[in-house]
């Protein structure tokens, strides 16, 4: 390692003028505004409510979504490994007893605080028992208390995995 | 006092408030959308009042409307708070005023009597809006220092270190503008520019004195507070500088005031370098002395440029689900369109018909006039707008170099050289 | 008309050299001069200087107190570094008397001058003939000032500037 | 009729001139202190334009320009040299600078 | 240019003086350069004295203008009165080298010796008043070095002092001077500052006269010095070196009178004889005075310092005495205490570096150690009392009889007063001299070779004027003719 | 040709040039301090010479009048002038050499400032209207407060200089509203004009321009540091560099008065006894407290700060006098300004060459015994103090010579007197020095430090201690030499100059 000494450039006179470069960079953004008031615009943005984005990739992290087994029950084992991991603490597990033989635990309470979670992932890398998803492809969100944004496991469950 | 003359006196001061005031949605709008559109996407556009949207001009109605009634907040750190809200004003205020000496049309006699076709009728000139560019820094600094905010503090304090450095420059290059057009009074400069240079050339500022044009230009914007030189705001680096602290109305008066500040700077641009009022190669004799032929070309090419805007209009304003309210503006608009034609063409036709008296040629050469000036004003206040989505903003030595090391010397150098061309043509 | 404005800017001066000399803050203090300066210009007004009102307001309220307010703020300074003038107001009030007969003698020496009655050039005052007074016979004052100024800025500079060693 | 006289533009020169004086005189903020001064030249300043009206005589408005150039270039020496004071005694008062009347050497 | 003798005189020591500066010599070869100057200068006052005319007129004139847009001038020139002294100065001055022969080292003492010279010389040649006030106060100048730098005690603050009141003195008789400059100049229209211009002026009103007169009296009255104006004596005397006193006591104190006479009576001559009796007055007083005080006094130094002071209240007196009896005897004791007190200084230097005590209680039996010092003691104290056969004798008779003349109730008093100074001479001579005492004065020696030529002339002189009187007045009765019957008008009684 | 009448204004132009030449050459590194020195001397010496040209020529001109328009003027005694603050600058920069370049931290720019504070003492000597003597007046105390404050790293130094430039702005505000005044009274500004009008106006109600001169004459007197306005002197004197001390110490002094004598002699003349006693009670207080402020320090420099109040008080003699003798006390002024200047040039130069390195104090305990070590600097600075007491055979004592004799001569014997009593206690604390340095063994070791004589300081303080003694003595013994005639009759000639119409 040592320090790499980069040679200045802009030592002509033109370069030294700025003044060109100033009026190429005004001749691009003016190029742009043209082409984008005339009959082909390059204009990339949707108008959003009406037309839906169609290019979520499949691993696009959206809303959580508890999966069940294959008999309709809840997955998790409410082992807390998802509230361990979970960097924004937004996830509260309150767990029973279960009874039906299938496992020994389950969850009672399962509250994901959206407000609060931050959408990486580890809380599904975390997972043993690929409880926990985020793959409900919902990328929008709405409420309109603070508490719509707590969802419970009942919310959770009912999301579905997006369809490709 | 006749009752024409107070007419006259309102009449300028509604034009000064339009071109102020009332400009600055139309800049935001502009702003926004030219900012879009030159970054390909779309700006604003679905504000609308019962479908009518013009392209989003309306959006800056409603963001207006939602200041007024927004919540108005006050830290509590606040003390100074006679100053914290006397800032806004300030600042407002003096953006304002700076705006009201701006020649608009050149002096309209009407039976005999002579106005001055200025907000206030003030022979300052230039002096006023130094003046007044000096006086809008204090808004800034009290603001930013009464938020007892350090962020605001160091944009207040950028602010007015900027100010100063640049009014310097500013003044000397409209020293050597001055020196060219031989007063200070805004309508002789305007007047000279009316001239042709060699015959063929409208003799407009820009022409005759580029550097002083081009570092005139420079500090408008600094004074004026707009990228590249609006470190005072410096949202990536000091949140929002002097204004983070300000919320609802108060901060909407900076917001406003920072339009009609650019406003004014682009109005006196106009002036200086652009022409004024002055349409190219037509000067107020010319206008008047062809006033009924010009008439007649108003008449053929409004319609045409109607057709074409109209034609635009159709294919552009389209809405994506057929039911919309909205679809139904791209009608309104054309219908407007064709009204407006069928008015101006009826007016106008009626004056060539019944003759020309002398008011009303020089009320038509007035009227041509603010028409001209409001172009061009339009015009440089998209300059103002097109430089800020071209060019990133300045760090702070490199903005204190370029004022004091750059500029100042130029301007000096052009004094220098203007002087020395003056006094030799005049031997 | 003007007799109002008069005593109304007047009034104004006066309040506001009262308030930079009586407040506690500079900043304050320099706020009020602003509002004497303004008022001032708007007797250069009233005088029909209206170059010098022009002038007034550009140097004086636009770069002179500017600079001094942005020292001001630049310099953040806390109460706690602000001189404690527990007998300002006295001194200021036996001092104010001390100075009643000075005022005194100098404006009954001006009482008895006639007013100033006789009407004005149309423009008296204005940037050209003023213009014309100052490159002509006030030329070397003009220039002088130059050397002062120049003077001043190497003053600035050397005052300002980083100490090395 | 009072504005037409200059027996009160005088009088209110004077009296800001004394307010400025009296500022000089009484305050030790250094900052309150460089402002009554320039206070002073204002009021001289009121007092020339006034008798530039009275002479009939534009030569003391050209004065008047005159002292506002050297109450700026005082402003230049003067500002710098608070900042320099404020920086090494951090303080504000005119009474802390009084290094001088100590008995030190050199 | 010619350079006359008296400009010699003065300048010779001054231009050796400054070489001696500038060459780095040891201090032995100075004193003897220094040393055959002053032998030079005594044979230069012989050829004067000599050459010498016997009538009231100046001689040796010379004259230079210096400042003429001021009319200033260097002119010189002597008469009589001046004539005495000069020789007084030329006589005492080698004798003072003989006897600080050995005691003193340093260089820059025997350099200031050879600037007092040129000084006191300075001072009394000048007949420009603005000369004269600058060789006054140049002339002090070495003095405050010698004691600053030699003398004892608490000599910086005894230096400033005499300073300081010398300079005050000196200063009031500048504005008089200048006073009396300007009024010529307003007379006359043209500036001059020359003695014999000066006394042309009439045109002064008497109340400024008085004043004028006080403040060149003032000036006078401190070098003597006269009764009020003594308080830096006492302390200036006990601190000098034996040099610097006997330099203020033999010869710059009566540099005072001879100014008084020299200036004062062409200046003022009315003045001078309306306000003669006060000063006789003033003189008697400061006889007794200063006699009373000097019995008080245990130091010997000091007392010699009062009992110099009383005998030029004497001198003084006899001055104002207006004849010239009292005149001729003035001149006569200024010489004779002179050579008397400087002797006696000189000798109690001896005695102070041999012992290095002063009280005279410490003394005692010096006689018996010392036989010459004895000797040459004795002859001094004697011509300082008066007693006859000593010129001290003959002039306070002179003196006595002058102010008899003006006024006989004066003159008894001051024929008394003499008694006064002789009780406590002769108890000191006693005391310290011939008794017996139990202290210590072994480390007494005798005279040394040098001092016992010094001190010859002296004594000599003493005795010879002492005997022949008539043969030290003859060249001086022409001049205080002059001055009291040209000058003050007043007849010889 | 009006361009050939810019010859008069030779000197000015020279400094002025060379001022903004030298601000120009300062941010380059290759030029040497020493160069800059020797710039300086050079530029100085050249205009000192191009002023000698028309020294001693009775003259007065106003050039380029159709553009100076009477604001400038020059005649015999702006070049007599001009000569002091010439040589008062020049001797300035030649005993500062030593000083400069010993302590840090003085960079190019001070010798720039320096001579434009020159520029602006020589154009207040040649103002001919209120105002461009105003903005003289403020080129050359900007500079002045700039350079003493040029070592921002003591304390005193900033102080000094603050303190300098709060009551030189009062002053200057005081001396505005006094034009202001006499511009009121008289509507006019320009000199020679106003002494006509005034004329004009006697016996009528003249009290504006009373109040206005009044205000003048404040200034006046704070600048040269009277009575009720002293109060700086001794603080500044103290804070500022030793140099920039005796430069404003002796020329900045010179420069006022010549100005204020231009303005009493030839303006306010009909009106001038209006302010004889308002003089007598400050030249009495000035020598009173002067002289108490003097013996009551235990600095050196301060001493001499408190001593130069002194010697103002003996100038305001001169300066009271001039109403009734008006030649004698006016030339007496303008010689004791040379006086002053050469014997405070000296000393201070002299100190501030023993206190070049940075731990040497300058107490008068400091100097016990220094004439055993360092003989010659002891006889040299005893020089100086004599002369400063006026001794005869100095300078000092021609000086006061002069003054007194005006005094007398206008009838002001009073003043002579109370003079000559300060005079005498004067003696003390100029003679306890010299008691000091003689009459007491040397201690070797305190002045170790001190360099030996060497270099162009120490030649050209030897020089001014000849010079000392020659005004002094000096005559025309010595044929074609200038002395003290030469002096005094130059004096004369400048101020007759005044009065040529």
């Amino acid at each position: 390692m040592g320090i790499k000494i980069v040679p200045r450039h802009g030592n002509t006179l033109k370069e030294k003028l700025y003044l060109p470069a100033i009026f190429g960079g005004m001749k691009t953004t003016l190029s742009h505004l043209i082409t984008n008031l005339s009959d082909t615009p390059e204009i990339k943005t949707i108008n959003y409510p009406e037309e839906q984005p169609h290019d979520i990739s499949e691993r696009y992290r959206g809303v959580h979504r508890l999966t069940k087994r294959d008999d309709g029950s809840v997955r998790c084992v409410a082992c807390f490994m998802c509230a361990t991991a979970c960097p924004a603490e937004c996830i509260f597990i309150e767990a029973e007893e279960r009874n039906d033989g299938v496992d020994e635990k389950m969850p009672k309470r399962f509250d994901i605080d959206l407000l609060e979670c931050v959408f990486c992932g580890a809380c599904v890398e975390a997972c043993p028992c690929d409880a926990i998803r985020m793959d409900s492809g919902i990328f929008s969100f709405i409420g309109k208390k603070r508490e719509d944004f707590v969802l419970s496991k009942e919310q959770l469950l009912a999301n579905e995995e997006k369809k490709a | 006092m006749s009752t024409i003359s107070i007419a006259v006196v309102i009449i300028n001061v509604i034009l000064a408030l339009l071109f102020s005031l009332g400009a600055a949605p139309i800049l935001v709008w502009i702003e926004r959308r030219v900012a879009g559109l030159i970054q390909d996407r779309l700006g604003p556009n679905r504000c609308h009042i019962n479908g009518i949207r013009l392209g989003g001009l309306i959006q800056s109605f409603a963001d207006m409307l939602k200041l007024v009634f927004k919540e108005d907040f006050k830290a509590k750190a606040i003390q100074e708070s006679f100053f914290f809200s006397l800032a806004p004003v300030i600042v407002f205020a003096s953006a304002f005023l700076s705006f009201m000496v701006m020649p608009f049309a050149d002096d309209l006699i009407i039976n005999g009597e002579r106005f001055i076709m200025q907000g206030l009728p003030m022979d300052l000139g230039v002096l006023w809006f130094l003046a007044l560019a000096g006086l809008s820094v204090y808004g800034i600094m009290l603001g930013g220092w009464s938020s007892r905010n350090k962020y605001s503090l160091l944009g207040a304090m950028r602010a007015g270190a900027q100010v100063i450095s640049y009014e310097a420059a500013m003044g000397l290059s409209v020293v050597s503008v001055l020196i060219t057009y031989g007063s200070i009074h805004l309508g002789d400069i305007v007047a000279y520019q009316g001239q042709l240079l060699f015959g063929f050339i409208p003799a407009w500022g820009i022409i005759i004195q580029p550097i002083a044009a081009l570092i005139f230009i420079i500090t408008a914007f600094a004074e004026a507070n707009r990228t590249p030189f609006d470190l005072a705001e410096g949202e990536s680096e000091i949140v929002g500088g002097f204004h983070t602290e300000y919320s609802a109305m108060r901060f909407g008066l900076f917001f406003v005031g920072e339009y009609v500040a650019m406003s004014a700077s682009s109005a006196l641009i106009v002036t200086l370098f652009l022409g004024g009022y002055h349409l190219p190669y037509l000067n107020t004799q010319t206008l008047q002395a062809y006033m009924p032929f010009i008439l007649m070309v108003l008449i053929v090419a409004l319609p045409l440029g109607s057709w074409s805007a109209m034609r635009w209009i159709q294919k552009h304003n389209r809405w994506h689900k057929a039911n919309d309210i909205r679809n139904h503006e791209s009608a309104f608009l054309q219908k407007g369109l064709i009204g407006l034609n069928v008015l101006v063409i009826a007016g106008v036709g009626a004056l060539l018909v019944l003759g020309l008296s002398e008011t009303s040629t020089n009320v038509a050469t007035a009227v041509i006039q603010i028409a001209t000036f409001a172009l061009k004003l339009l015009f440089m206040n998209f300059v103002f707008v097109w430089v800020r989505w071209t060019l990133p903003r300045f760090r702070y030595d490199q903005l204190q170099t370029l004022g004091w090391k750059v500029l100042m010397p130029l301007a000096i150098a052009n004094i220098f050289i203007s002087a020395i061309i003056v006094v030799a043509r005049g031997l | 008309m003007t007799d109002i404005l008069f005593v109304l800017l007047s009034f104004f001066a006066i309040i506001g050299a009262l308030g930079m000399v009586s407040l506690h803050q500079p900043v304050h203090s320099a706020l009020s001069l602003i509002l004497t300066i303004i008022a001032l210009s708007g007797l250069f007004a009233l005088l029909s200087a209206s170059f010098l009102f022009m002038v007034q307001i550009i140097i004086y309220a636009g770069a002179i107190l500017t600079l001094f307010i942005f020292i001001i703020m630049f310099l953040n300074v806390k109460e706690a570094n602000l001189p404690k003038e527990p007998n300002k107001n006295l001194t200021l009030f036996l001092g104010s008397l001390a100075l009643l007969p000075l005022n005194f003698l100098i404006l009954r020496a001006f009482y008895k001058m006639p007013l100033l009655t006789a009407p004005l050039e149309h423009d008296f005052g204005k940037i050209k003939p003023l213009g014309m007074e100052l490159f002509t016979k006030w030329l070397l004052p003009f220039e002088l000032i130059s050397i002062l100024l120049l003077v001043a800025l190497i003053g600035a500079v050397v005052f300002g500037r980083k100490d090395e060693a | 009729m009072i504005a037409n006289s200059l027996f009160m533009y005088i009088a209110v020169g004077m009296i800001l001139f004394s307010i400025g004086l009296l500022g000089v005189i009484s305050r030790k903020n250094i900052f309150v202190i460089y402002m009554s001064i320039e206070l002073m030249l204002n009021a001289i300043n009121l007092i020339f334009v006034a008798l530039s009206n009275y002479h009939h005589d534009m030569g003391s408005q050209v004065m008047a320009m005159l002292v506002i150039a050297i109450a700026a270039a005082e402003a230049g020496v003067f500002l710098s040299l608070i900042i320099v004071l404020y920086r090494r005694k951090k303080s504000l008062d005119s009474d802390i600078f009084r290094t001088l009347s100590q008995k030190e050497a050199v | 240019m010619s350079i006359g003798i008296l400009s010699i005189i003065i300048f010779l020591p001054m231009v050796t003086a400054f070489l001696l500066m500038l060459i780095p010599l040891p201090s032995r070869p100075t004193r003897n350069v220094a040393f055959g100057v002053s032998l030079a200068i005594f044979a230069l006052a012989l050829y004067i004295y000599t050459h010498f005319e016997l009538t009231g007129a100046l001689q040796f004139k010379e004259f230079y203008p210096w400042i003429k847009s001021y009319g200033i001038s260097y002119s010189l020139g002597i008469d009589g009165f001046s004539l005495i002294i000069l020789m007084l100065i030329a006589t005492l001055i080698p004798s003072a080298y003989l006897l600080l022969w050995k005691n003193e080292r340093s260089k820059s003492y025997w350099i200031n010796m050879l600037f007092i010279q040129s000084g006191i010389s300075g001072t009394l040649f000048s007949l420009d008043l603005f000369l004269f006030y600058f060789f006054w106060e140049a002339m002090l100048l070495p003095v405050f070095m010698i004691i600053g730098l030699f003398g004892s005690g608490n000599r910086v603050f005894s230096t400033l002092k005499i300073t300081i009141y010398t300079i005050m003195g000196s200063l009031f008789m500048f504005v008089s001077i200048l006073y009396l400059g300007v009024a010529h100049y307003y007379e006359f229209g043209l500036w001059s500052f020359a003695l014999s211009d000066l006394v042309n002026i009439t045109s002064i009103a008497r109340d400024q006269k008085i004043l004028l007169f006080f403040g060149f009296m003032l000036a006078f009255a401190i070098k003597i010095p006269l009764f009020p104006f003594h308080s830096w004596l006492l302390q200036t005397y006990s601190n000098s070196p034996t040099g610097g006193v006997f330099l203020l006591s033999s010869i710059m104190a009566k540099l005072g009178v001879y100014a008084l006479v020299r200036f004062m009576i062409p200046l003022f001559p009315d003045l001078f004889v309306e306000f003669s009796l006060y000063f006789v007055a003033l003189g008697i007083f400061g006889l007794v005075y200063f006699g009373i005080a000097a019995i008080s006094q245990m130091n010997i130094k000091k007392m010699f310092a009062y009992s110099s002071a009383s005998h030029l209240g004497f001198i003084t007196a006899g001055v104002f005495a207006l004849n010239v009896q009292g005149m001729m005897g003035s001149a006569f004791l200024i010489v004779a205490h002179a050579i008397a007190t400087g002797g006696l200084f000189l000798l109690v230097g001896v005695m102070e570096r041999h012992l290095g005590i002063r009280s005279i209680s410490g003394l005692g039996g010096i006689a018996t150690k010392a036989p010459w010092f004895t000797l040459y003691f004795a002859i001094m104290l004697f011509c300082t009392v008066g007693i006859p056969g000593t010129n001290g004798f003959v002039a306070e008779l002179l003196i006595v009889l002058g102010i008899f003349h003006y006024n006989p109730y004066l003159g008894v008093l001051s024929a008394l007063t003499v008694l006064v100074a002789a009780s406590y001479m002769f108890w000191v001579f006693q005391k310290a001299i011939l008794v017996k005492s139990d202290n210590n004065v072994s480390h007494m020696k005798d005279l040394s070779r040098h001092e016992i030529v010094g001190l010859f002339p002296l004594a000599f002189l003493i005795l010879a004027m002492g005997v022949y009187p008539d043969l030290f007045l003859y060249k001086i009765e022409p001049t205080l003719q002059h001055y009291l019957l040209d000058i003050l008008h007043v007849g010889v009684h | 040709m009006q361009w050939v009448q810019l010859g008069y204004l030779l000197p000015l132009i020279i400094v002025g040039a060379g001022a903004i030449m030298l601000m120009l050459l300062s941010p380059l590194e290759k030029v040497s301090m020493e160069r800059f020195s020797l710039f300086t001397f050079l530029i100085l010496l050249s205009a000192l010479s191009a002023d000698f040209y028309y020294f001693g020529e009775l003259f007065t001109s106003f050039p380029m009048q159709e553009i100076f328009s009477k604001m400038l003027i020059v005649d015999s005694y702006s070049v007599y002038f001009d000569a002091i603050i010439l040589s008062g600058a020049l001797v300035t920069s030649l005993i500062g050499t030593h000083y400069f370049q010993e302590k840090r931290h003085f960079k190019k720019e001070f010798f720039s400032l320096f001579l434009f504070s020159v520029f602006g003492m020589m154009l207040l000597v040649h103002a001919n209207e209120l105002l461009t003597a105003f903005i003289a007046l403020e080129i050359a105390s900007l500079a002045l407060y700039v350079m003493i404050g040029f070592q921002k790293i003591h304390d005193k130094r900033v102080e000094a200089s603050y303190q300098y430039l709060v009551l030189g702005s009062i002053s200057g505000a005081f001396f505005l509203l006094g034009s202001a005044f006499i511009y009121a009274g008289l509507g006019t500004t320009i000199l020679g004009d106003m002494g006509k009008t005034l004329d004009a106006l006697m016996g009528k109600d003249v009290s504006l321009i009373i109040i206005g001169g009044t205000f003048v004459l404040v200034t006046f007197l704070f600048k040269i540091s009277a009575f009720p306005f002293q109060n700086w002197t001794i603080d500044v004197y103290d804070g500022s560099p030793l140099p920039v001390t005796a430069f404003m110490a002796a020329t900045f002094k010179v420069a006022i008065f010549g100005f204020v004598l231009r303005l009493m002699l030839i303006d306010l003349d009909p009106i001038r006894d209006i302010w004889d006693t308002l003089f007598i009670v400050v030249i009495l207080a000035t020598l009173l407290y002067g002289t108490f402020l003097a013996i009551i320090q235990e600095s050196l420099k301060r001493m001499l700060a408190a001593s130069s109040i002194v010697h103002t008080g003996y100038l305001l003699i001169a300066f009271v006098s001039i109403g009734y003798a008006g030649e004698s006390a006016s030339s007496s002024i303008i010689y004791y300004l040379v006086a002053y200047f050469l014997s405070a040039m000296g000393a201070f130069g002299l100190i501030s060459y023993i206190a070049a390195d940075e731990h040497i104090r300058v107490t008068y305990e400091d100097f016990r015994g220094f004439a055993h070590v360092h003989p010659y600097m002891a006889a040299m600075l005893s020089i100086f103090m004599l002369s400063l007491a006026g001794i005869p055979s100095t300078i000092g004592f021609v000086g006061k010579f002069y003054i007194f004799t005006g005094a007398i001569e206008a009838g002001y014997t009073f003043l002579a007197v109370c003079g000559i009593i300060a005079t005498f206690i004067s003696i003390y604390y100029y003679f306890k020095l010299i008691a000091l340095m003689y009459f007491y063994p040397a201690c070797e070791s305190e002045w170790d430090d001190v360099p030996s004589l060497r270099g162009i300081t120490p030649i050209t303080i030897g020089f001014i201690a000849i010079a000392v003694i020659w005004g002094g003595i000096g005559n025309t013994f010595i044929a074609y030499f200038p002395g003290v005639d030469f002096l005094i009759e130059s004096a004369r000639l400048s101020y007759m100059s005044l009065f040529i119409k």
